[in-house]
């Protein structure tokens, strides 16, 4: 039964001490498909995300990923399943250049290979090509050797998703892609995510609607540690309880 | 009372608040609505100097506050409730007021347990101890015998049960009442319109509607285009 | 001809630099003391600037080196080849569970646990005297010819012909250093360095190769304490103090971390200051301690980041590059400490 | 029998100057989040100090009031100027400038009272000792052990039982809070850090009759007081308290047991707790 | 006081770098060096842990510098090598100047490892090097042709203060130890374990502790616990003052007798005061109130340089560099060599008295005293801590010597 779906989660539960913060959340993610995780403030969409990727334990249920059960699997491992994610808060090697960057990230797939302390960077030449092939599709290659520090916030953001791309993942994880992007930098972002979706599984979570709306074709509404409404964006919008779920009960 | 005229402000390169103005008078109840991520949270931030802005002014009571640090901002009667309560919790319910009290305060420490009945039965209960309302209530009570001038509160409703999401909404309304101006920033529409004089929205880090609360409650599609799930 | 990267820009400083060095010295003993230590730094240095551990453990390393070049030379008898690689070995495998161990823990943790264990060595090697010397420290230490395949090339008596052969591997591990630090392992650690969680997103286990950087550091530093102990011909229980650790740590730094002529540079200006200073005066420590607090008040790149903003001026464009961050993680920052403490 | 029953208080009266010292560095490193390798210079400074003025005046007591004081107010000095300046920095900076610190007073000690080390007497109040069946203890002992329990006890309610004491311990918690409460977060740090380097000044004090005064007692305090710290948990009053018990208890009964290993042991233990507790018998993540 | 400064140094760099790499035979440059001054090199740790002894040493050796003057008509090239405390560092800087200076003579050194290390580094140059340091491995098992003991070994240290001690008090059968665990520990309680079997003794206890330690309040109960008659302490420097300053305030003076076999003499009792010294025993290489031509000389120019008693260091290393130049003189040559066969059986009055270098093993043959400390209203002046209980020459003879000079 879950031919196509690439990741699900069964029963998924996380608790901090006596705040739990999800209560069996069990989601499905299909193949192919642009996914958005949205909710307002304290749903559980990071927890989950955190539970996702590895960072955190959860307190019960299972993860599972093309079959296999991921639940324990440390993080740097799930790049060679083909799981790859970026993060809300920028996470770059911030003194490295932005070529450097996407070498690295697509080094990391091969963790032998990056074991070897003898030869030469250019001894190794996918990394390479696969950083050069990432700048130029992320338009950041006039920028390339440029320290990551360096760029602006929304160049730093689309490395961010660089990064990821580049262990060429069977599915993206992508945590609040456009979160601190001003206005102008948003289209180029989205018109990336939109484009990913061409080619991976992407599971995104995000609070800029417009963009939300435009390109997921699943969304799943968070709401209180539990899944409250999931389903096509047009129908998600109209939902009564997303809604009143954003808005905030009567009281 | 408090004037925020044209701030931008940064998280290191992010630019996250582009131009955010907006005033509270005296007296009077302000929210401040948005998505996640809109710049709600950091405009606070901006306004205690936690996140000093790089251009823009801010103002309160006619003094420039713009350079000042958190804690002179604070003594100048900014009152912050945080999103998170940050309440102390190796400190009991008293320590973390008595750390707070300032003799100057309308409210002594009898006078929030008087407010909050919760608190003075687990007054000798370190702050980890407490459920997420009574860490709320105990966050605003902090912040009342704080001796505020201008309470702001972060989502003070966020995460709690309705029938506590109800309890705080009574306690403001007398806070409201007693003349104090609050800025409040909140999600749950419902509870903004109950106290509420005027609203102003935020969006991308810039405001894009403000309106009085009669305004507000009667326009359905800014709700819709900023707070819920619409897009144009 | 197309020249490999790792033998162009500093490699020909420390060339030269190697050349001229027992010129410029009033004497080659200091200078091989220099190049020594030196060595040492190197291996330091490949921990804390190009992966941002912190270790107050490298005195372990040297002292074992020491230890064990001097016990193989007089017990097995073997010669000096042997004996240094044998303090290689011994310095890799001790690394590697003190590395192993310590990098369990973070930040000042971590800074703690290389300090303990390194006061754990230094009472072993004491109490262990029947193998060490205890405090006399051990004795007579040999100072072998070197012979390559049956071949004695050098007596290595003098101290100018021990000067070159210490010169020679000075330049063979800095250069393999540099080849090291621009492999695909190299620039990994560089990557941990800036961003520990990054690297593991990406999927790099940061534990192995924190540990193979421990190693290779703690082989480089026991070579060095070989080294040391045939100079001397004496392998003096300081060797493996804590201070010893100390001691590199404050070359590397004053060198430049993330540099590695800065490590030259470090063990250079260090001892020969110091060789210098407590000739005139017998309170130059106080030198020493104003020295660090100067540095990190002013120039945090060290030796190495002022001669690099330096030349940066002399060009004329302005150098933007950032202090290389020094402990694995930035938890010295406030900030740092409250999103610590407000994740949940 | 007998005999560890006077190890015991011996590791008591130890211990008790463990805690001394150990809990001005534990009380700075939570609240400031500073790694203080200057610490022991401030015991040493306390020992010289308390030399000085017994040299000057013959009141042994009125050292014990002053040279912590003084102790406490260079402390002061140096946080409020020079230290303050590096808490954003990583660790590793603060370990150096701190070593630096700690290598100036070490060299402005021999500077001023040369290398030999000084002799403190014991106040003739305190001279003695007390007789117990076949053993004696120095009531100079007894006196640091029940004046350090009473310094204890007053710390013990200065952190729990005040404005102050709770304010140190909320700014280990949240800084960013307390000074939004309109508290001026940096006069609590440096009044923090005067505090503890005050109490290790005292340690140095109360020590000094007990083992003299000599240039490098610093250096070899301090990785006691490391150890000290981390085995009791970084930050934490109880911690320091039992830790510094634990060590001084340690230390002396394994002078019967097993003598060479005390160091050993000691370095070991603290290895040992950081491997399988992390932050310490008392400490918090 | 002369030492290379930087600047020289660096000016310097060419000419002095030049010398090993054109590699003059060693027999032309000892015809140079014979040309000029006769350099001397006085090792001492005057910073770092040890500067304590350091300083005072230097102070000697400089006096018997300055007293000289001229040897062989030629100046003394006098040049201080500060060991900082740490043995690597003093074999770096005495191979410096044997090879960069092309010095022959040595004399100081703080540590035993520092003292061990430097007699084998002058010994494979070929030079002088005479000691005062407390390891008996320098005329003993690590002896060589070069290296020289002006102190009295620990064997001598045990018969000169625990003998006499059992001889004055018959009574006093029950003796407890604390060692150091360390070389010197161990041989002073080896020979101190033979006289309690020789005489008899009971040996009711000892306690080891590591080199590290400043705390003995655990040692002290665990000797009290075992009901001695005397406190035999056999550690020195830091470590042994703070034993008698603890064993003081445990009240243990008033049980039990307490003899310190090795005390580091007139800077230690200073540091200690006459309280708490007052009735210990102490064993001692130099008192500088004993009566013999040889200190008083040595009283009045120190006195005159300083202005202060000559202290152990002082004497040890004045005497140490006199022996030197002496030997210089007779020989009528700085050839070390013919130096050191000079100093073999050299015989002269020395601070103890009449003092004689024996040939076989290098030891200095002098006095080793048992002093015991006095209260503070019988000093005379503010340096006379003790007075002298006996005093006598004791080694151990050639067939028990473990030196095997080659």
């Amino acid at each position: 039964m879950s031919d196509n779906f690439i990741l699900e989660t069964s029963d998924l539960g996380m608790a901090y001490g006596r705040f739990v913060a999800l209560f069996g959340v069990d989601l499905k993610v299909q193949e192919g498909t642009i996914h958005a995780v949205i909710g307002p403030n304290g749903a559980g969409k990071t927890t989950l995300f955190h539970c996702l990727t590895g960072n955190r334990l959860p307190t019960s249920g299972r993860v599972m990923f093309r079959d296999a059960d991921i639940t324990r699997m440390p993080s740097h491992r799930r790049i060679g399943i083909g799981m790859s994610r970026s993060f809300q808060i920028t996470s770059l090697f911030q003194n490295l250049s932005v070529r450097e960057n996407l070498r690295l990230a697509a080094q990391g797939r091969h963790m032998v290979k990056a074991m070897n302390f003898w030869g030469s960077v250019e001894g190794y030449p996918e990394p390479l090509e696969i950083s050069e092939e990432l700048l130029d599709r992320l338009g950041l290659m006039d920028r390339a050797d440029v320290i990551a520090g360096e760029l602006s916030h929304g160049q730093q953001r689309i490395l961010e998703v660089g990064m990821a791309m580049a262990a060429k993942p069977k599915m993206l994880l992508l945590d609040e892609p456009t979160s601190g992007m001003g206005i102008d930098d948003i289209p180029a972002m989205t018109r990336l995510i939109k484009e990913l979706g061409h080619d991976h599984t992407v599971l995104l979570i995000e609070h800029n609607m417009d963009i939300v709306m435009s390109i997921s074709s699943i969304i799943s509404v968070m709401h209180q540690g539990r899944i409250l409404v999931e389903g096509a964006p047009e129908m998600v919008q109209k939902d009564e309880r997303v809604r009143t779920a954003y808005l905030g009960e009567a009281i | 009372m408090l004037e925020v005229s044209d701030i931008h402000s940064f998280y290191d390169k992010s630019h996250v608040l582009m131009g955010v103005s907006l005033e509270v008078r005296d007296g009077e109840l302000v929210t401040l609505l948005g998505r996640n991520g809109a710049g709600k949270t950091t405009t606070l931030k901006s306004i205690m100097g936690v996140v000093p802005p790089r251009s823009g002014r801010i103002s309160f009571a006619g003094t420039e506050m713009t350079k000042m640090k958190s804690f002179q901002i604070a003594r100048r009667g900014l009152c912050l409730v945080p999103e998170q309560r940050d309440i102390f919790s190796i400190l009991t319910v008293e320590e973390n007021l008595q750390i707070a009290k300032n003799k100057n305060s309308p409210w002594g420490i009898p006078d929030v347990y008087k407010l909050f009945p919760k608190l003075n039965e687990r007054r000798q209960n370190p702050g980890n101890n407490l459920s997420g309302g009574e860490q709320q209530m105990l966050a605003i009570a902090r912040a009342l015998v704080n001796g505020p001038k201008l309470l702001i509160l972060d989502e003070p409703t966020e995460g709690l049960a309705p029938v506590i999401v109800q309890e705080i909404v009574a306690i403001l309304k007398d806070i409201k009442n007693t003349g104090i101006p609050v800025l409040l920033v909140e999600q749950n529409i419902n509870v903004c319109e109950k106290l509420a004089d005027r609203h102003y929205v935020l969006e991308q880090g810039r405001v894009v509607y403000s309106g009085t609360q009669e305004e507000f409650a009667a326009n359905k599609a800014v709700k819709d285009r900023y707070l819920a799930l619409q897009t144009n | 001809m197309k020249i490999p990267r790792f033998l162009k820009g500093t490699t020909i400083a420390s060339l030269v630099a190697v050349l001229i060095l027992p010129f410029v010295l009033p004497s080659t003993s200091l200078a091989i003391e220099v190049l020594i230590f030196s060595i040492a730094a190197l291996g330091c240095n490949l921990l804390l600037g190009y992966t941002g551990l912190l270790s107050f453990g490298q005195g372990i390393f040297f002292g074992m080196g020491s230890y064990a070049t001097s016990l193989c030379l007089q017990r097995l008898d073997a010669g000096l080849v042997t004996s240094l690689l044998l303090a290689f070995v011994v310095g890799g495998l001790v690394a590697a569970v003190v590395g192993g161990l310590s990098i369990r823990r973070r930040g000042i943790y971590f800074v703690m646990l290389t300090l303990a264990f390194a006061q754990m060595f230094y009472f072993m090697a004491y109490t262990a005297s029947g193998l060490t010397g205890g405090d006399n420290g051990l004795l007579d230490v040999p100072r072998p010819p070197l012979r390559v395949f049956g071949f004695e090339i050098s007596t290595l008596g003098a101290s100018l012909s021990y000067y070159v052969f210490v010169a020679v591997l000075f330049l063979a591990i800095f250069v393999a250093l540099r080849r090291i630090i621009h492999s695909p392992f190299g620039s990994t650690l560089l990557a941990i360095r800036d961003n520990e969680e990054r690297a593991t997103a990406i999927g790099y286990n940061t534990r192995y190769f924190k540990i193979v950087a421990f190693m290779i550091s703690g082989s480089i530093t026991a070579v060095a304490g070989g080294l040391y102990a045939m100079f001397l011909n004496f392998a003096p229980l300081s060797n493996i103090e804590h201070l010893m650790g100390e001691q590199i740590l404050f070359m590397t730094i004053i060198g430049g971390t993330g540099s590695l002529f800065g490590s030259f540079l470090g063990a250079g200006f260090l001892i020969v200051v110091g060789d210098v200073l407590s000739a005139i005066w017998p309170r130059w420590l106080m030198l020493l301690g104003f020295l660090l607090i100067a540095i990190v008040l002013f120039m945090r790149g060290g030796l190495w980041g002022c001669i690099e903003s330096l030349m940066g001026r002399f060009r004329g464009h302005q150098n933007t590059k950032k202090d290389p961050p020094l402990s694995e993680s930035p938890t010295g920052s406030l900030s740092t400490k409250e999103e610590a403490k407000n994740e949940r | 029998m007998t005999l560890y029953l006077f190890q015991v208080l011996n590791g008591l009266g130890l211990g008790m100057i463990y805690f001394l010292i150990a809990v001005g560095l534990s009380i700075i490193f939570g609240l400031l989040n500073f790694v203080n390798f200057a610490h022991g210079a401030f015991f040493l400074l306390g020992s010289y100090f308390c030399y000085q003025v017994v040299a000057l005046t013959g009141n042994f007591w009125l050292s014990l009031l002053i040279a912590p004081v003084i102790v406490g107010a260079i402390a002061w000095f140096a946080e409020s100027n020079l230290l303050n300046r590096v808490y954003n920095l990583p660790h590793a900076f603060q370990i150096l400038i701190t070593l630096g610190m700690a290598l100036v007073i070490q060299e402005s000690a021999i500077m001023v009272w040369g290398t030999v080390g000084k002799n403190i007497a014991v106040p003739d109040l305190l001279q003695g000792i007390v007789q117990m069946g076949d053993f004696a203890y120095p009531i100079y002992r007894l006196f640091v052990i029940s004046f350090s329990a009473v310094i204890a006890l007053l710390l013990w309610l200065l952190l729990e039982r005040t404005r102050f004491g709770a304010l140190v311990r909320a700014g280990s918690e949240n800084t960013e809070m307390v000074s939004l409460l309109g508290v001026n977060i940096f006069k609590l740090f440096s009044i923090t850090f005067g505090l503890g380097a005050t109490l290790a000044g005292l340690a140095g004090v109360l020590a000094a009759p007990l083992r003299g005064a000599d240039p490098f007692m610093g250096a070899e305090i301090l990785g006691i007081a490391f150890v000290v710290v981390v085995i009791g948990g970084m930050g934490s009053f109880t911690g320091a308290l039992v830790g510094g018990l634990l060590v001084g208890l340690v230390q002396s009964i394994m002078s019967s047991l097993w003598p060479p290993g005390v160091h050993l042991m000691i370095y070991g233990s603290m290895a040992l707790v950081i491997l399988i507790r992390p932050y310490g018998l008392f400490g918090r993540a | 006081m002369k030492r290379r400064t930087f600047i020289k140094g660096t000016l310097a760099a060419a000419a002095t770098a030049s010398i090993p790499i054109i590699s003059i035979p060693a027999s032309v440059r000892k015809a140079l060096s014979a040309q000029g001054k006769i350099k001397f090199a006085s090792t001492a740790s005057v910073s770092g842990a040890f500067a304590e002894n350091g300083k005072f040493g230097e102070m000697g050796s400089r006096l018997a510098v300055k007293t000289v003057g001229k040897v062989l008509g030629r100046d003394i090239d006098y040049i201080t090598i500060d060991t900082e405390g740490n043995a690597g560092k003093a074999v770096r800087k005495v191979q410096e100047a044997i090879n960069q200076d092309g010095v022959r003579f040595f004399c100081g050194g703080t540590l035993s490892s520092t003292g061990l290390a430097i007699g084998k580094e002058v010994a494979s140059a070929g030079g002088v090097y005479i000691t005062p340091v407390g390891a008996d491995e320098v005329t003993g098992s690590e002896c060589n042709k070069s290296t020289f003991r002006w102190s009295v070994p620990t064997y001598g240290a045990i018969e000169q203060t625990v003998r006499p001690l059992i001889g004055s008090f018959p009574n006093a059968k029950r003796w407890y130890t604390i060692t150091p665990e360390y070389v010197f520990g161990e041989a002073l309680l080896n020979n101190a374990k033979n006289v309690f079997k020789e005489k008899n003794i009971e040996h009711v206890g000892n306690s080891y502790h590591s080199l590290q330690e400043k705390e003995f309040s655990g040692y002290l109960t665990n000797a009290m616990a075992a009901k001695p008659d005397v406190l035999l302490l056999l550690n020195f420097g830091g470590q042994s003052s703070a034993s008698i300053r603890q064993a003081v305030s445990f009240g243990m003076k008033n049980n039990m007798m307490i003899l310190l076999a090795w005390s580091s003499g007139l800077e230690q009792f200073r540091s200690l005061g006459p309280d708490t010294l007052d009735g210990i025993y102490l064993g001692a290489q130099y008192w500088h109130e004993v009566d013999t031509p040889g200190n008083n000389a040595l009283l009045e120019l120190c006195r005159k340089e300083y202005d202060i008693n000559p202290n152990y260091p002082i004497a040890a290393d004045y005497t140490g560099a006199r022996i030197i130049f002496d030997a210089i003189t007779a020989a009528g040559s700085d050839d070390p060599a013919a130096v050191i066969s000079k100093m073999e059986g050299y015989k002269y009055q020395g601070p103890t008295g009449e003092e004689t270098v024996r040939a076989f093993d290098h030891q200095v043959i002098k006095d080793y005293y048992l002093l015991k400390g006095k209260p503070a209203k019988a000093m005379k002046d503010k340096d006379s801590f003790v007075d002298v209980v006996s005093s006598g020459k004791s080694f151990a003879s050639q067939e028990e010597s473990l030196c095997k000079m080659s």
